[in-house]
């Protein structure tokens, strides 16, 4: 499972660096649908549990949010390229 | 690596079920005058988690076509 | 340690996986009374820090606080369960 | 199973460290005109982080009492 | 030990990143009429990956010249 | 990378022991910077992005952010081990 391009360019690694980088992306990807899961919440519904069911302004809106996700996600990554910055962030706690 | 295993699908689970059990409590618990959980809560509870759960699928079924989108735009899937 | 019922129901597994479920469950127990710890602290504190001890409305809060999730936790696992959603979820990143 | 080893607890104390030092930081600290703490931070500091050990201790109690009742009911534990 | 490795590394800034995407997205997108990124979002989401990476390189310098300060008071590192 | 005195008193270890402590170690940097990061976020800048650069009320905020910070740590390490509470919380969990 590739996301994001996360995970694609790594150099020549062994197979069970290979499991360990697949451990980290599923990691990874399970963190972000776990906080896209909490955002579109916020974003979507109020604290109000009138109803079981997922109305339709609330699935519209659901649509939406996570679209809209992903678009920030691709937005935020092209940002972080056009600074030049994809490999100094870890490099400071060196 | 398309494929959750038994173990790591259970892992999602759980993070899930913390998830939804904290954040149902936070918004329908309020009342801690009596260690009984009130009817106005059960009920909120109960339509809270419901909620949630739906929630959750319809976001992860959208998750997924985007995923798809995304992938298929880079270079058509691994 | 088993929590929940957490833990109880997988099938046939190696020794290696019962130490890997194990760490698992840690993860999750550990997660959840965090969670806990946190919940309550905001449901029973205001964040005027005048004294360091225990009140006996906040120690009373406290107890109540505990009881109640440990009440919402069945309470949401048998909703889940009742929905017959308790394999889906997961599946969903398939 | 029934107990966390050395590593473990360190573990799990560390974790309850790093939330105490964010949760009463957040709640206490909330001048940046100087970089020094102020007499009132650093009291609210101490009481927070005092009261937070205890609130965590009785939650800890309270939690392995509920934990036990469960398991009870389950079937007389494992 | 001082040095982190190229997976560590990977790992530090997925966390900083999914961080830096939730958070502006957080901040900035609250319209839920379309499925597209209004200018003003797509704007405020460009400021703000931008400003909390320049603040996260702040606080990475800072927190090594601090880490380094406490380490040379307890025995001069190790 | 040795982190507020953590990490340095464990007994005799294995090698192995010795990377898996070193990975735990660096879990919990990652976290406290994260939360670092995360908190002064919050307290030194409002959630109107008009520009991308920081201004140097902001630039001090952080630097003074950054130095409380570990002051607190400091702090709450000290109180923790004046109340004699450094070996009994994770039992409670045994």
């Amino acid at each position: 499972m590739s996301f994001l391009g996360f995970g694609g360019g790594a150099p020549q690694i062994s197979s069970e660096q290979k499991i360990k980088a697949a451990e980290a992306e599923l990691d990874m990807v399970t963190t972000m649908f776990n906080q896209l899961v909490d955002s579109c919440h916020k974003k979507c519904f109020d604290k109000n549990y009138a109803d079981g069911e997922l109305s339709k302004n609330e699935s519209l809106c659901i649509d939406r949010c996570v679209a809209k996700y992903f678009d920030a996600n691709v937005k935020v990554g092209e940002s972080m390229q056009s600074l030049g910055r994809s490999g100094t962030l870890g490099q400071n706690l060196r | 690596m398309d494929q959750l295993n038994y173990k790591e699908q259970q892992e999602f689970q759980k993070i899930l079920y913390t998830n939804l059990v904290d954040r149902c409590f936070n918004d329908c618990v309020n009342d801690f005058t009596s260690s009984k959980l009130s009817t106005k809560e059960d009920t909120c509870l109960n339509k809270c988690a419901e909620k949630f759960l739906k929630h959750s699928e319809r976001v992860g079924s959208r998750f997924q076509e985007q995923n798809q989108i995304l992938m298929n735009q880079m270079r058509g899937g691994k």
